[in-house]
């Protein structure tokens, strides 16, 4: 059968949208957003737009926690879809940031004078993006939900264009996001020219089989013809191919070395949109990276020298993100190379991935392949909760971004400053603060690379964290150990002095800075209850 | 002809993508740089067609059509960014914007 | 003959490829962008993908180099660029790292297919010539089946760019009110 | 009744309702009564405690698969998918320092009670924090949770350092949380890596039997299949052993606490002295030694040489200090020093010395501090130059100074002079054989490290004499010479609650100079079990060489012909 004929021959198996349903929530409330900005005032809609935001994305929540989407063995519209840990589980984490934004967002649009619908819409749409990105299968519907996330966050990044710093964040993000994008495109390109296919499930097959197989196996007379010709892949598209994708991720992903946008849009953008940036886009990053590893990493040829690549990312990654943001003064610059960082961290979990279909088979991969997935995962929530909790307390005490504006906090804002503290002391992790979700985050990660050999990569990672522990904490003694200056020139954190109605969006605010504060212990001392939720969302029972 | 036109066409594939990344590192205007990705873009869709026809596969041709769709959605908003840039800037020239840095 | 046709082509993309990158004046360079992309559209051509190119030249030449023009003229952005790319060591650094990258990807591209690895070609003509069936209707079906959670998620992409576009591009006034017509920017 | 628990997180959750609800003026009180009541849990706990050590014997007798040594054991799993449990208990080792803890916490609340003025709910909550995590390090079995409890008694110090310190403190405290950190990290690493590579091989089967857990006492039955080399055995023992020695510290590894000692608040430098720096000690004793005998042996040369080195450069930069806080803390490099020697010499002898010693030096040093406390209280400075003749108008202060010091310096009749002789002897009697275990191929021995062993006795002989000098000077400066500074003739001298504390150390240290033997008894059980797996060893590698060793316990019963083999 040639081609042709398999594409007039070809029969769709599975276009159920109703298996997206709960994601399309999110569609509708972004299009419910505009619609109603259109039919009421300015007024009425800045003040219920929030609401409407903050509803779409509850309900998506709360239908994440049942078990909605399809079981990971089975692939979805297509086979374009396929949902793993990442599928429900990572989309809670995505929808938490993005909670966390919708409630911040009132006040900024207010004060900045910002177009409530499209701010609120785009929140969705950009949420929209980021879930499904988590659960494409396919490379090029990742790249579209890629761009449909990456162009809001662009956008959203820059909403305040009366701001020239923020629009000059803007403009980096778009031009190295855009720049990023041609690097994964023709990666895309490289991948299908080898695998003759863009599902990562297909690919995987031809991974696994060590080339196309070009003629299907046929029983003739009772004899089994093998396929005949297996077209053998080619090494050089595979790694080409991988290469730019791997780079282009990284832009994403915001490792170094492809990380230099990230400071300046980090600094320039407001803040909500930037917690968005540093958390949910970083997960739903992160798990395309982990599905395209997952199909390529059957491939022996593969593992080898992908290892030594991204184990050389995830190195410089860390030493470079640590040391930058040793003399950083402004607190979300601080941020940026800590989270280039923690992608850092998290590519040591990667790393492991690869490497292991080369050391275990049959069951044992599987269950080994899922523990390091749950900790990746389990880390990015982690980093999720914490940064929703740094970010959304520096937005909500309001002050400029330089380190010094926090001097004294605890005198002015107490509950602010122990709630920040807990923040660093969470993204220190390994080290010095045990029961928080940091560092059972990094237990969990560098447990798997030492279980699996890479001791000495674990050390460099805990030194390097060690090393974080400087600039967190620094930031902690200004909060509480510093007395305020008078004569310092930076407006100060926490002076901003309102009253706050109660079930505000301002109260919102505060009720999930609570729950993020409460939740990095509870996840410290009991980690399992993420991961098991995990485990009987995807595994326990199946449709 | 077809052998040879697939190895000529993925160099130029190459070929294009290499000046693309290096009007991103030397152009001075946001407007070229952003004509810079374009052009990487359009190696990119060289190569899915070249692969296409190589392999007889039709689907490269999809994938080009929808990568032309990206590049038009990405096309539109980045030149509204440049255009909200230039208002508050008055200019596009990048190693002016310099307002982030630390 | 066709072989010549196709290197004439292949100069041609490369030259205008480095219009692009040379010419110091914007909308010169956008022009040679143009050019690229229509050499890119006739080489489509010669590998038979006859929709793709002409939607490259619709798209990308009709559209999308339309609207960059529109830009640039909007913008008055016709200032040529005033410093000279080598005089910069750091884009020089790049330039050659560049040029190295090129260099390795095309002579490894060279050495793979050279030495045998080549996937058995098939001449994609022969097909639809045997087939009978058009080359958009195959596209089309693809499209709709095969491919339809792109092309769905393509129409929200369209709709995210249309409110990005606005909300970057429009004005407002003190209040966020929008303004609709008003002189231009001077 | 959840003994244990109850005296490990009673002092952080009261502290916590206690900041919450009490009153500013009240909470030092509030504070005192929980150290209080914590003591008197402790104190049970010891007067219920088998001190005989009989139970260690029938535990490894009659248990059938885990030969456990503790008592009042509490096992809860936390995290069972990974071999984690919440596993507390005690030891004779254990509950001698849960007691010197309990006792310096009170002295800890009560040296603060006019030295802090401001913020006083939240030092008292950390203060409180702090006994949290040093109790829970002592009683932890469970090494990932003995790294839990290890990493939660930095913060407390951290804010107690920065907060309350005197001018310096950020950078002091900046370096000291570093410092200890970066150790620390690489133990986990460790740790973790022990938990993959716990095992025992099994001769029936031909292979090494994995058991994933993080218990200690499991551990402590598995030991790692292939001693002796890098991975198995140096690796983990390296990483472990840096990260204690920071916190005991030794010589390289010390450049934090003078700065730590000298900036913090008297309480803190009070139980960072007395108790922080003995858990370096009591982990090095519970988890190196009998973890990794081997390593323990191959690397007791250099460690020997590092401790030697490190009592005498204790002693000379104190002798040069002018700060009277910081000598007191170059001391301390001094005086612990003495305890890794005691440790490494695998002599139970040696080693009861060293367990001595880190008791002494909990009282002495923690009375020193508190000295040097109730002067900066009253004088705001702690420079030599400013003082002299205090003797005059406060009798009863320099009285009491006069017994810390002289407990410090070792004086036969008062604590010091017991564990630093104990030391010496032991480390003496111990040398050949140390010298007979090593591979005569060994890096120890190609560096020179096992000759010249006389030169160690020498060595922490001269430091003795060293101690002796700095601090009689230190104390000839202060109390005696004309009172001639004007500012220090107004100064009052010790109000009870002052010189209660002072006396109640300086009782205690009389009291263990005097009658020393219900110490050493109760140490003996600890001494044996932590030496026994190196006996093992030990009297494996002799036997090699066709000698016979003493039986486990250490009791070296045929010393002259231990002694010929060195030669």
């Amino acid at each position: 059968m040639n081609p042709i004929e398999n594409i007039q021959a070809y029969v769709p198996t599975s276009i159920h949208f109703s298996d997206l349903l709960q994601f399309a929530i999110l569609l509708l409330g972004g299009i419910a957003c505009l619609v109603f900005d259109a039919v009421s005032t300015k007024e009425v809609s800045r003040k219920y737009l929030p609401m409407i935001a903050a509803g779409a994305l509850v309900m998506t929540m709360a239908s994440c926690f049942f078990n909605i989407l399809p079981p990971p063995t089975e692939t979805f519209i297509e086979g374009a879809f396929r949902s793993d840990e990442f599928g429900q589980l990572g989309a809670l984490v995505i929808l938490f940031a993005f909670l966390m934004m919708t409630t911040i967002m009132p006040s900024l649009v207010k004060k900045r004078n910002l177009p409530a619908a499209e701010v609120y819409s785009l929140t969705l749409f950009a949420a929209f993006g980021a879930v499904l990105l988590a659960i494409a299968n396919e490379l090029l519907t990742a790249f579209i939900v890629l761009e449909i996330m990456s162009l809001s966050l662009y956008v959203l990044i820059g909403i305040d264009r009366k701001n020239a710093k923020s629009t000059e964040a803007c403009f980096k993000y778009f031009i190295l996001g855009a720049f990023a994008s041609a690097f994964l495109v023709l990666g895309i390109a490289f991948l299908f020219g080898a695998t003759h296919t863009t599902f990562l499930t297909e690919m995987a097959e031809v991974f696994k089989a060590g080339g196309v197989v070009v003629t299907e196996a046929v029983v003739e007379n009772g004899v089994t013809i093998e396929p005949a010709v297996v077209q053998a892949l080619n090494p050089m598209y595979v790694f080409l191919g991988f290469g730019l994708l791997f780079v282009g991720m990284c832009f994403k992903l915001t490792a170094a070395p492809f990380h230099m946008y990230a400071p300046d849009v980090y600094e320039g953008g407001n803040t909500p949109t930037v917690m968005v940036v540093a958390t949910s886009s970083k997960v739903a990053a992160f798990a395309f990276l982990l599905h395209v590893l997952e199909a390529m990493s059957h491939w022996p040829v593969f593992t080898q020298p992908v290892i030594f690549v991204v184990g050389f990312v995830a190195i410089v990654s860390m030493v470079w993100g640590n040391v930058a943001a040793l003399v950083q003064v402004n607190f979300k610059r601080m941020m940026a190379y800590s989270s280039i960082a923690h992608t850092g961290y998290m590519l040591v979990g990667a790393m492991v991935y690869i490497a292991l279909p080369n050391m275990l088979e049959g069951e044992k991969l599987e269950m080994a392949m899922i523990a390091v997935r749950q900790a990746i995962l389990l880390y990015l929530a982690g980093y999720t909760v914490t940064s929703v909790l740094s970010f959304g307390t520096a937005s909500y005490i309001d002050g400029e971004d330089h380190m010094d504006a926090y001097r004294g906090l605890i005198f002015r804002k107490p509950a602010a400053a122990i709630g920040m503290a807990i923040a660093m002391f969470s993204l220190v992790g390994i080290g010095f603060t045990p029961p928080t979700i940091g560092f059972m985050g990094k237990f969990y990660l560098f447990k798997e690379a030492i279980q699996y050999g890479f001791v000495a990569l674990a050390v460099i990672a805990v030194l390097a964290s060690a090393v974080s522990a400087w600039y967190y904490l620094s930031l902690v003694v200004k909060m509480f150990m510093r007395e305020v200056d008078d004569t310092q020139a930076v407006r100060l954190a926490g002076t901003r002095k309102e009253s706050v109605k109660l079930f505000s969006f301002d109260s919102m605010t505060r009720i999930i800075l609570f729950a993020s504060s409460i939740l990095i212990f509870i996840l410290g001392v009991f980690p399992t209850m993420f991961i098991s939720l995990g485990e009987s969302l995807v595994y326990g029972f199946t449709r | 002809m077809g052998e040879s036109i697939f190895e000529a066409n993925l160099i130029l594939s190459l070929f294009l993508f290499t000046v693309g990344i290096l009007g991103v590192m030397w152009k001075r205007n946001a407007i070229s740089l952003f004509m810079s990705v374009e052009l990487m873009l359009n190696a990119a869709n060289l190569a899915f067609v070249t692969f296409a026809f190589q392999h007889g596969i039709i689907d490269g041709g999809i994938l080009v059509l929808f990568i032309m769709t990206v590049a038009a959605a990405e096309a539109g908003v980045g030149l509204a960014i440049f255009i909200a840039l230039f208002r508050v800037r008055r200019h596009l020239r990048v190693d002016e914007h310099d307002m982030l840095h630390g | 003959m066709a072989l010549v046709i196709y290197y004439v082509l292949f100069g041609i993309t490369v030259l205008f490829a480095l219009g692009v990158l040379f010419n110091r004046n914007t909308v010169r360079s956008a022009i040679c962008l143009v050019g690229v992309m229509a050499a890119l559209a006739v080489n489509y051509l010669i590998m038979r993908q006859e929709f793709v190119a002409f939607i490259q030249i619709v798209v990308y030449t009709g559209a999308i180099m339309v609207l960059f023009l529109f830009v640039i003229m909007l913008l008055n952005l016709r200032e040529p660029e005033v410093m000279p790319w080598y005089l910069r060591k750091a884009r020089f650094w790049g330039g050659a790292l560049s040029l190295v990258f090129f260099f390795t990807l095309a002579l490894a591209v060279q050495v793979w297919t050279v030495s045998g690895v080549t996937p058995g070609a098939i001449e994609n003509e022969a097909f639809i010539k045997e087939s009978g069936t058009p080359e958009v209707i195959l596209l089309s079906t693809l499209m709709i089946t095969k491919y339809v959670a792109p092309f769905i998620l393509t129409s929200i992409l369209l709709l995210v760019a249309v409110i990005g576009a606005i909300v970057m591009a429009k004005r407002y006034d003190e209040d966020g009110q929008e303004i609709i017509s008003e002189e231009e920017v001077s | 009744m959840p003994l244990l628990t109850l005296i490990i997180f009673l002092p952080m959750i009261a502290g916590a309702i206690l900041a919450l609800t009490m009153p500013t003026k009240k909470m030092k009180h509030a504070a005192l009564g929980v150290m209080i009541v914590d003591l008197l849990l402790v104190l049970y706990a010891a007067m219920t405690f088998d001190w005989s050590g009989t139970f260690v014997t029938e535990a490894r007798v009659f248990a059938e698969t885990i030969a456990t040594t503790f008592q009042h054991r509490e096992h809860l799993p936390w995290l069972p998918e990974f071999g984690i449990s919440y596993t507390v208990g005690a030891d004779n080792l254990s509950m001698i320092f849960v007691i010197l803890t309990a006792v310096l916490g009170i002295i800890g609340v009560l040296c603060s009670w006019t030295s802090i003025v401001h913020r006083e709910k939240e030092f008292y909550f950390f203060l409180l924090a702090l006994q949290t995590g040093i109790m829970g390090t002592f009683l932890a079995i469970d090494i990932f949770l003995f790294y839990m409890f290890w990493e939660l008694m930095l913060i407390p110090l951290y804010f107690m350092i920065g907060n309350w310190g005197s001018k310096n403190r950020i950078y002091a405290t900046m370096k000291f949380v570093i410092y200890t950190m970066a150790g620390s990290v690489v133990m986990l690493v460790a740790m973790i890596w022990m938990y993959y590579n716990n095992g025992a091989y099994n001769p029936q089967l031909g292979v090494i039997e994995y058991v994933r857990s993080y218990s200690y006492e499991i551990m402590l039955q598995t030991q790692s299949g292939d001693h002796g080399t890098f991975q198995a055995s140096y690796f983990p023992f390296l990483a472990l052993f840096i990260a204690f020695a920071i916190k005991v510290p030794l010589f390289p590894l010390h450049t934090w606490l003078p700065d730590a000692h000298t900036e913090a608040p008297t309480a803190g430098s009070v139980i960072l002295a007395g108790i922080l720096l003995k858990t370096g000690g009591y982990a090095i004793i519970r988890y190196c030694i009998p973890l990794f005998p081997d390593a323990s042996i191959s690397f007791a040369p250099l460690i020997t040489w590092l401790s030697v080195i490190a009592i005498i450069y204790g002693a000379m930069a104190a002798i040069v200090q002018t700060d009277i806080k910081r000598l007191v803390a170059y001391s301390s490099v001094s005086h612990m020093g003495f305890v890794t020697l005691g440790i490494f010499s695998f002599n139970p002898a040696a080693m009861s010395g060293a367990i001595l010693q880190m008791i002494n030096h909990g009282i002495s040093t923690s009375g020193l501090f508190l000295a040097v406390g109730m002067i900066y209280e009253r004088r705001h400075t702690r420079e030599f130059k400013e003082f002299g003749g205090l003797a005059t108008n406060l009798p009863i202060f320099a009285a009491l100074t006069m017994v810390m010091v002289l407990s410090s310096v070792g004086l036969p009749g008062l604590n010091g002079f017991l564990g630093e002789f104990n030391i010496l002897l032991g480390s003496m009697q111990n040398y050949p054989i140390l010298m007979q275990a090593q591979d005569d191929a060994s890096w120890a021995a190609a560096m020179g490290m096992t000759q010249y062993t006389w030169l160690v006795a020498l060595g922490a002989t001269l430091g003795v004499i060293f101690g002796a000098v700095y601090l009689l000077i230190m104390y000839q400066r202060v109390f005696f010479g004309k009172l001639d500074n004007e500012k220090n003739k107004g100064l009052t001298d010790l109000v009870p609650r002052e010189w209660g504390q002072l006396a109640f150390l300086a009782v205690a240290a009389l009291a263990i100079g005097l009658f020393p033997k219900p110490i050493f008894d109760a140490m003996a059980p600890a001494t044996r079990t932590a030496l026994e797996p190196v006996a093992r060893v030990l009297q494996m590698e002799v036997k090699d060489k066709g000698y016979e060793l003493a039986v486990p316990g250490v009791v070296i019963e045929n010393e002259e012909e231990l002694l010929a083999l060195g030669e």
